[in-house]
């Protein structure tokens, strides 16, 4: 899920600079694995191909962020992100979890178990 | 779930999107009949993966994240975003002209300023 | 020099950079909780080699026509440009928001119009 801050017709726009915790993949200016951003901080935990877990971190832009903090069920790699904009770093207490594995839908229905 | 302590360093080897080193030498394009100066100059080009999330540095618009999200649902039907330059700067080039004149004229979008997926 | 009578088919097989059909489907992306309409929409996207001389369709910056050249020069050293939109268009969305209200909201740069190299 998300924390989205959001207003009665449009979302709360956060106006000022989120400060986030960034790991992985910081901007090249970054110092001390922090970033900035007119939108979110995101926390995401994401199963690489050989099903290892992998954490990244860091920020996401306003434009886009109804599409990416809501993410898509759907990827083909297991993964799970959360969003926040409360306050600075807060995507550190952010521990986004996998989603359970998906059971394939046989074909067949006769396979009895 | 990984914690921050015993946390899985990414093993992804492909670099995310960013900026990198793309030296010009206008001699070695056989340009200096025509050019002045500079003969050589840092132009940088863009190179890395656009995977998701785009983090905001790398400026997506809306249908970068769209297609990016796409992408990531089945990577046969969709392809990635790309790579490129989102911020340019220019440079001036003293040259001769095809007048024979000397000219010193500002050439635009010639140095990569920043990279974003698009 | 080849005649234009006797003019040798180019067998590049790579389409140049052009723009393709890109369905996106919100119902698939499991978005139809937050989406009332659309719930699908073409957004196309772009694809397709960028190669010397890039056309003028496709609006090469400096920088890229300069990439290009030296991509050309030395394949391996230089990457080629990237076939990306230039030119994009908004679509609007009815959703609900995460306070339940009803918004009718106009989102940017949803919709390709047109590929460039860069």
């Amino acid at each position: 899920g998300e924390k989205e801050a959001s207003g009665s017709t449009a979302p709360a726009l956060p106006q000022r600079q989120l400060w986030c915790y960034c790991y992985h993949h910081c901007p090249e200016d970054s110092t001390n694995n922090t970033c900035r951003t007119d939108g979110y901080c995101f926390t995401m935990v994401e199963e690489e191909e050989g099903g290892v877990p992998v954490l990244t971190s860091g920020c996401l832009g306003l434009v886009g962020s109804e599409f990416q903090c809501r993410d898509t069920g759907n990827s083909r790699l297991r993964r799970s992100l959360e969003c926040c904009t409360d306050q600075d770093y807060c995507n550190k207490d952010l521990h986004p979890t996998l989603p359970p594995l998906k059971t394939p839908n046989y074909a067949d229905g006769n396979i009895h178990h | 779930a990984p914690t921050t302590r015993g946390k899985k360093l990414a093993k992804n080897p492909k670099p995310r999107c960013h900026r990198k080193q793309l030296h010009v030498n206008f001699k070695e394009m056989g340009w200096d009949d025509w050019i002045i100066a500079p003969l050589e100059y840092e132009a940088y080009h863009c190179d890395g993966v656009c995977d998701f999330p785009i983090r905001s540095h790398l400026e997506p618009t809306n249908h970068a994240i769209i297609q990016t999200l796409m992408n990531s649902m089945d990577p046969d039907s969709t392809p990635p975003t790309c790579c490129v330059p989102t911020r340019l700067s220019p440079i001036s080039i003293l040259y001769i002209d095809s007048a024979n004149n000397v000219v010193y004229k500002q050439y635009e979008d010639m140095v990569v300023e920043s990279c974003g997926c698009r």
